[in-house]
């Protein structure tokens, strides 16, 4: 694995934790994002993910040297799947180890609100009677935005 | 030439993922009118450019043997 | 696996993830509190964990009832380890599901610091040239305090 | 009787994990004094009582068949 990737096949969390624990760290905050059957009332049949992959690893990477910055100490690591994602699915999974637990928290928060504002990946979302691109669009204002 | 790669909506919108443009130089604005036109409902206002994988103001200026991206509004996680 | 359990064996934190997931969640936040080689500048040999154990139990599943009330739509699982702990072995794990991820952040930071409050589990810290248990002591207010 | 139990620091200075005190009924303050004045160095005055696996208050009552602990500070986590 790499510590910042964007990756096809089903994601293994656990992999993500272990990378980012060491004898210094005292907490890790993993978070997954899932398919969730119901948004809005609507239900989603599976999503498709597609990523500008190169220009996405390295906007994860990113992230994670600003992490570091924000709290020295922590060690990060971050994966987003692409493809056909079902119900429960890990569509994404960040892992942050650090002495200790604030910080851990805190900066697992912080990184998925940035991949949500930078990294180039899309969400399609396809119902029993129809598909739609997510994002911020004008026409979907509600959608997308709180959708983990 | 400039290499254009389309993503989600935009590759839909445009039946294609990527193509290359015959230009010496042009501002990324000039790119997003020229993408307007070509593909009708394109909706450059909210759409941003990537060159050379990185995010690009509409008065930089894109050079032939640069590699662009049109970035719709991102919704991954 | 109980949903709130004090255990003597490694804990898999997975089991717990995979207890809290269903296909409504949105977001899972695993935490879990690992035994850390240094704190203070002293260097930790391992801890010694004990507990009054129904009670400990008891204590966890009123904290997961209190996260399911002050963040509806969460599912909770929390287990503590006790006994002999060597570093980087999980002490503690807090698995919560939420449908969006602000919930599943914000109710697990809430477990943990619920569980440093009111369950009854002490840690022993030995080191190379001695050993002392940890809590909110006057005669050692810095330590445990921070401890993950 | 009540059953008493006794944890981490107060266990060793203890030297036991429990005992039985052969009373009918008291106050979970008069356990705390109790133990102060049975076990030098308790430091009551940090300690909480759990009575049938509940914090209880210095003026609750404890009966003859209650199970009761000496929580010190806790530290899990």
């Amino acid at each position: 694995m790499k510590p910042f990737e964007v990756v096809e096949a089903p994601i293994d969390a656990q992999v993500y934790s272990n990378y980012v624990l060491h004898a210094g760290a005292g907490a890790v905050t993993l978070f997954t994002g899932h398919v969730r059957e119901w948004t809005h009332g609507v239900r989603t049949v599976y999503l498709a993910y597609e990523a500008y992959v190169p220009m996405a690893e390295k906007k994860l990477a990113e992230i994670g040297a600003e992490m570091e910055a924000k709290w020295p100490g922590v060690k990060v690591a971050i994966a987003h799947r692409i493809g056909e994602l079902h119900i429960s699915d890990i569509a994404v999974v960040i892992a942050v180890s650090s002495p200790h637990r604030k910080a851990a928290y805190e900066a697992n928060e912080y990184a998925i609100e940035r991949i949500k504002e930078v990294v180039p990946i899309w969400k399609k979302e396809i119902w029993e009677d129809g598909e739609e691109w997510l994002g911020a669009q004008k026409k979907y204002p509600d959608k997308g935005v709180d959708s983990v | 030439m400039i290499s254009i790669q389309y993503f989600a909506r935009l590759r839909e919108l445009a039946g294609k993922g990527q193509e290359t443009l015959d230009r010496e130089q042009m501002t990324v604005q000039e790119l997003l009118d020229w993408a307007e036109e070509t593909y009708p409902g394109f909706g450059k206002d909210d759409i941003q450019v990537a060159v050379n994988e990185e995010y690009a103001l509409p008065e930089d200026v894109i050079h032939s043997g640069d590699e662009c991206a049109f970035i719709p509004p991102v919704s991954g996680g």
